[in-house]
């Protein structure tokens, strides 16, 4: 049972680490500020949330676990709005989509 | 580390642009600047730079921008002399720097004269887990006061310099406000609604579990001003002048000073000397957890008080 | 090799304040001289931090099984120091904004060439 | 593993610190911070574990809250002051 959780924390934090890093690419690759904004705020939610769920599993049950938990909810309430609150600003701001590029661009955040 | 290290280099030699980016950049300095001070140990240190370098001083600076200028003007004379004083200065500390011990060096001179002192008998004398608190609480309760004067002087400064013409934006104080999109995001308005009181609850925990964990007062009256300012920002100036009045304000921020300088006096009155905790109570290190509790609040509340007090202030400006 | 990996920490934090230095003494506009304070400060923390570190210490928050402990009085100067800057900064940002009431500039150079004429 | 963890971590910094340097409009910018933020939160807690004392995660919360508010204080701001001066906002706020 503790060796499956173990396995299952690692996979967990290993997904995680990846997703942070493909965010990261994205971040700098995509061609334009929307398509970024898909990027980041779309992996850096869950990244956070399986890298510290996989860090809830190596902890194991007590006072870390739930400060763990707040956090994860934390990040869950405040990425998602952030992510939200900017895309509004910057259309709010003038700055218009990248549509003619491609026809999977329009992205929606 | 050392990676972060480097990362915060570029930063610095980067930074040389146009200001807003200017800002963010140090938002991110002061990120990073706090992450490599949990990796030195310092968690107090991390916390307390994590809510103010980070959260106010970003929050005040962008408030300034708004009100002046967002770029800054290219012509500048001769940035060689400057250069040069700096080179030669810096050359000297390095220089300087080859004499100091080595980094992490247990047997360094510092490491050598109060610290074990503290480390070892703190246990016995003040009862605390964490060291930091029984050293900024107790040992070091004179320093401790004078910063506490020192911030609420700096508040009182502010308010001589911001608070006194109110008059020429008070007009669009009423009816400037409650307009921008970010007032009107439903969104923010119902995730803050439901987040503020956890933080709250939250700067109430770091404010007392300062003494068995990192914390303190310094953090929770920065996390404590942190929730109104994200009130203020999302319902606006006047909604949160409701909540919590300057006036309201400015007397908490010389009570905590008073709640401070009480204890102290209380100390002389119990038959000890001043700031003296041990008499407070039948056992010593009773005493001392009742004292430090106390100045801890004390803390708490003048720099809550403070900072929400100047952060209405440069807000007040902008509208 | 040992010397510069001993020494880098400090190095780094000379390095931020240099940085900080220059720009308070070379750039005219004054947000960014108070930016160029802050970095300064932030410099000075980091020094007094990495002096208080020991090698394989913990952080000063004694627990059981734990017997190295950093330094704890670095921690507790730069705690307060941390608290006083961001009031100076507070302070030195209200100054700014004062100046841009009176003078329309936050712009150095401006500012010396209106006070002239008088 | 936690050391892979945290090295990823540090990848994505790295990378959010190149996209805040470069970053062509502001919003870039506040995005990246914003994302360096979170990843400042995870290296926290990564860490602790990593040095084997996991119990000062009270700092990845404060971190986590305080990356909200500033990216909420940035958007505020900046809608405020506009492309050009502060000074011009009131009627301009209420035409929204």
């Amino acid at each position: 049972m503790a060796m499956i959780v173990d396995a299952l924390s690692w996979v967990f934090l290993l997904t995680g680490g990846f997703l942070g890093v493909s965010g990261g690419i994205g971040i700098l690759r995509f061609p334009d500020f929307f398509t970024r904004l898909h990027a980041a705020g779309v992996t850096d939610t869950l990244c956070a949330a399986l890298i510290l769920l996989g860090l809830m599993m190596q902890a194991g049950w007590g006072l870390v676990a739930v400060k763990l938990a707040f956090i994860i909810l934390f990040l869950s309430f405040t990425g998602p709005v952030a992510a939200h609150a900017l895309a509004r600003a910057a259309l709010h701001g003038g700055l218009m989509p990248l549509l003619h590029r491609a026809e999977d661009d329009p992205s929606k955040s | 580390m050392l990676l972060s290290f480097l990362a915060i280099t570029t930063i610095a030699v980067v930074r040389l642009r146009d200001l807003f980016a200017v800002v963010m950049l140090f938002g991110i300095f002061s990120l990073l600047s706090a992450a490599i001070f949990v990796t030195l140990d310092a968690v107090d240190v991390a916390f307390t730079e994590a809510a103010v370098g980070a959260g106010i001083s970003t929050v005040l600076m962008l408030a300034t921008l708004t009100l002046t200028t967002r770029t800054e003007s290219p012509p500048r004379h001769g940035t060689l002399l400057p250069l040069l004083v700096v080179c030669v200065t810096g050359g000297a500390l390095v220089y300087g720097t080859l004499d100091m011990p080595r980094f992490g060096d247990p047997q360094a001179p510092i490491h050598q004269h109060v610290a074990p002192r503290y480390l070892q008998d703190s246990p016995a004398e003040i009862g605390l887990p964490n060291v930091v608190t029984s050293v900024l609480a107790s040992y070091r309760g004179y320093d401790t006061l004078g910063e506490v004067t020192v911030i609420f002087t700096a508040g009182a400064g502010v308010l001589m310099l911001l608070g006194a013409i109110r008059r020429r934006t008070a007009c669009c104080d009423d009816t400037g406000k409650g307009g921008s999109a970010v007032n009107h995001n439903l969104v923010l308005r119902v995730v803050a609604k439901i987040l503020i009181p956890f933080v709250l609850l939250f700067a109430l925990y770091v404010q007392f579990h300062g003494d068995f964990g990192p914390g303190g007062g310094f953090q929770a009256g920065v996390i404590f001003a942190a929730a109104f300012i994200l009130y203020t920002l999302i319902f606006g100036l006047a909604a949160a002048r409701a909540v919590a009045s300057p006036g309201v304000l400015r007397v908490l921020s010389a009570l905590g000073v008073l709640l401070f300088a009480g204890v102290g006096l209380a100390g002389i009155f119990a038959g000890g000397d001043f700031l003296d905790y041990g008499v407070l109570a039948s056992h010593p290190v009773a005493g001392q957890h009742l004292g430090i509790l106390l100045i801890e609040l004390g803390v708490g509340t003048t720099v809550a008080a403070v900072m929400i007090m100047i952060f209405y202030l440069f807000a007040g400006r902008t509208r | 090799m040992a010397t510069v990996l001993g020494l880098y920490n400090y190095w780094i934090a000379i390095f931020l304040m240099m940085a900080g230095f220059y720009v308070v003494i070379a750039h005219g506009n004054l947000v960014k001289k108070i930016v160029g304070l802050s970095i300064f400060q932030v410099a000075v923390f980091i020094l007094y931090i990495s002096m208080g570190k020991v090698q394989g210490g913990s952080a000063p928050i004694l627990a059981a099984g734990v017997t190295s402990y950093s330094n704890p009085l670095p921690h507790v100067l730069i705690l307060t120091a941390i608290v006083v800057g961001v009031a100076t900064i507070a302070l030195g940002l209200a100054l700014v904004i004062r100046i841009n009431e009176a003078y329309g500039t936050v712009e150095e150079d401006n500012i010396h060439s209106q006070d002239e004429p008088e | 593993m936690f050391a892979a963890a945290i090295l990823a971590v540090l990848v994505t910094m790295g990378l959010a610190l190149i996209r805040a340097f470069r970053g062509p409009t502001v919003y870039d910018r506040i995005l990246a911070v914003n994302m360096f933020g979170t990843k400042t939160v995870l290296f926290i807690a990564v860490y602790g574990f990593l040095s084997g004392r996991p119990d000062f995660l009270d700092i990845a919360l404060v971190y986590a809250l305080i990356n909200f508010i500033s990216t909420v204080a940035v958007l505020k701001f900046f809608e405020y002051g506009g492309p050009g001066r502060a000074a011009t906002t009131p009627d301009e706020g209420e035409g929204d």
